[in-house]
């Protein structure tokens, strides 16, 4: 992004592409704050500072690409774009006095809140997640000493089982532990720390689809999430400039270079 | 690698082991994090170039002379363990620990949502009728206790929770379990409603529940 | 048993606790033996009548300033680590532990923070509604655990973090929290409340979220 203003009506091919990553990757975003929190970004200013207004145009700029895009948004991003429609209307009327609740600023002044807010959970959990961490930096007694002179059996249960067991009781048939599903699903941050440590070895033009991690060609459920991982991630490091994409037609074979100084 | 055109002079302090202070230190971070004895050889590979393991042992045994823990020799390899006349603190240690049966955990998942609660109540609930062995083991390990009699016909006896379940199953009180419906939002069970249920009764089921729970815990 | 014969003398000589150097090295032998975080009251019980195993701490915890390994404060209970600075000689050690999405490291962050904290004000925090998943992968590596239920309608459970948690991260206690004080003075641990009831989350948790985090955490 070269421009700072917000001009959806004169977007530069860059913006454009910035903007189709955005609206390609909407399954990466963690609801609408967070894809919020994105767009107050690009506005390049102090948290503090952003502006609402300026904001809703874009989020709503976004939804509209969206639709263009034939691209299905989860419900909770329309009613954030209905909302933002209905402050951004508020923002730009003159108050009427005989309207009840609270004003347009008062409302632009708490989603700065809840984004500023927001951010800060980010920020110290990533210093949270920096810190000396048990089994990683420091470390536990490798050999706990136990004397072994009496042998005590005890029992032990979780409270997982426990509240589990009460679940599977009360509702008999119906009941099914919680497992985790997602063996065939590759996160973008997935995909994005192999193709970082990937793209410096990749020069010359290479078919995206050699990227597709081992394991993970033949089953097709975790073939496709994989292959809509990495291509994510592609677009995320084009963004950056990091590499270069191309295509010949439409369904050829996508191809990424390292950009040359990237 | 140049190490052929280095002079030696280079080589040396490039590769300068840190100070006797600090091996001591490693060595010793090393001992206590192993789970097994570890041979000098071992140290060495793992110190950075350049040090002495043996001789930052001899130190590190010296330090740890007359205190509760020492160096010692494990035919040719080191490890740092209890100094023998403290032994007698260490009998509590050892434990073999179990998974509960299917049968208690549920009998102990009834009586901490419903307590007090009759051994007929836990029946009903569970649809089974529950063994002896099942509420002793539970009583043994402290985990359930009786509770007032009942003021019913019979005078049944009831169980409760003791403290002693709180502290294992980290709870402040019974009354901080999640609730059906909080279970189901928490996604421990399916959304599905039960075949041939209507949702609505579920919940009706769920909040009775909490009522139940709190009445008979507000004192 | 000839307790009743013996003169009052030698009965409290029997009872006297050992000396403070001996205290040390019982509180250095039960720590190093134990992976586990131990409390001073789980300390005093496996020590000899009479001893003051909060005071042997002081000691030891002075005695290892520097080593290899240290000392730690983990909430109420004490354990031996190794220095974080030698983590590079233990790559053998190191477990691979899953790695946590960003929705659960950013909840178990709000948990810590915000504590006690209910799912709705996760969300609330998150924009977003708390996965499937995220909190009992949380509760099972036990960093979290249920606190008190809140005193409002409907008596929403909430989350606190453990022991566990502040044993894994290096904290002494929840003050401690990076960032903590800086994020209190910029209200961002407030829980404001959304202006009038407009966005349809009037729920009633938002009345209840002033006495969260600060009470415990205000000294």
């Amino acid at each position: 992004m070269t421009n700072d203003d917000f001009q959806p009506d004169a977007l530069s091919v860059s913006e454009r592409l910035a903007a189709e990553a955005l609206i390609v990757d909407v399954d990466g975003y963690e609801g609408p704050l967070d894809l919020l929190l994105t767009l107050a970004r690009t506005q390049k200013v102090d948290l503090r500072k952003v502006s609402v207004l300026g904001l809703a145009e874009q989020y709503l700029a976004f939804v509209e690409k969206a639709r263009d895009l034939r691209l299905e948004l989860a419900a909770d991003y329309l009613v954030m774009a209905a909302w933002l429609a209905f402050l951004k209307s508020r923002l730009l009327l003159p108050p009427d006095p005989s309207e009840e609740g609270p004003s347009g600023e008062e409302l632009a002044a708490h989603l700065a809140f809840q984004l500023e807010r927001l951010q800060a959970m980010r920020d110290v959990a990533a210093r949270l997640m920096a810190r000396d961490q048990l089994g990683r930096d420091f470390f536990v007694r490798g050999l706990p000493e136990d004397v072994a002179r009496t042998r005590r059996i005890t029992y032990t249960a979780t409270l997982m089982d426990l509240m589990q067991a009460y679940a599977r009781i009360r509702t008999k048939d119906e009941f099914r532990p919680y497992v985790m599903d997602r063996d065939a699903v590759m996160t973008l941050e997935q995909a994005l720390d192999r193709m970082r440590g990937l793209i410096g070895y990749a020069g010359e033009w290479t078919e995206l689809s050699s990227y597709i991690p081992e394991g993970w060609e033949i089953d097709p459920a975790r073939r496709r999430s994989a292959t809509a991982a990495t291509f994510a991630a592609t677009l995320q490091l084009a963004k950056e400039g990091q590499i270069d994409m191309r295509q010949g037609e439409t369904f050829a074979p996508i191809q990424i270079r390292k950009r040359p100084h990237g | 690698m140049a190490d052929e055109t280095a002079p030696m002079e280079v080589e040396q302090s490039l590769f300068e082991a840190p100070p006797m202070g600090e091996q001591e230190r490693m060595v010793e971070a090393i001992l206590f994090a192993s789970a097994e004895p570890v041979s000098v050889a071992e140290l060495a590979a793992r110190m950075p170039h350049g040090a002495d393991p043996a001789e930052a042992l001899v130190h590190l045994r010296r330090r740890y002379e007359g205190r509760g823990v020492q160096v010692v020799k494990v035919g040719d390899a080191w490890a740092i363990r209890t100094a023998p006349d403290l032994g007698f603190l260490m009998q509590k240690e050892t434990v073999e620990t179990r998974k509960l049966s299917r049968a208690a955990i549920e009998t102990l998942a009834i009586v901490a949502y419903h307590q007090p609660v009759t051994r007929a109540e836990i029946e009903e609930i569970r649809g089974v009728s529950v063994s002896r062995g099942t509420v002793d083991q539970l009583l043994e390990l402290e985990w359930i206790r009786f509770g007032r009699r009942r003021m019913t016909p019979g005078h049944p006896v009831t169980f409760v929770v003791t403290q002693g379940f709180l502290d294992h199953f980290g709870l402040e009180s019974a009354r901080d379990l999640p609730g059906l419906k909080e279970l189901r939002a928490a996604g421990l069970l399916d959304n599905r409603p039960p075949p041939g249920a209507g949702l609505g009764e579920e919940d009706d089921e769920s909040e009775a529940e909490d009522e139940g729970q709190s009445e008979l815990f507000e004192d």
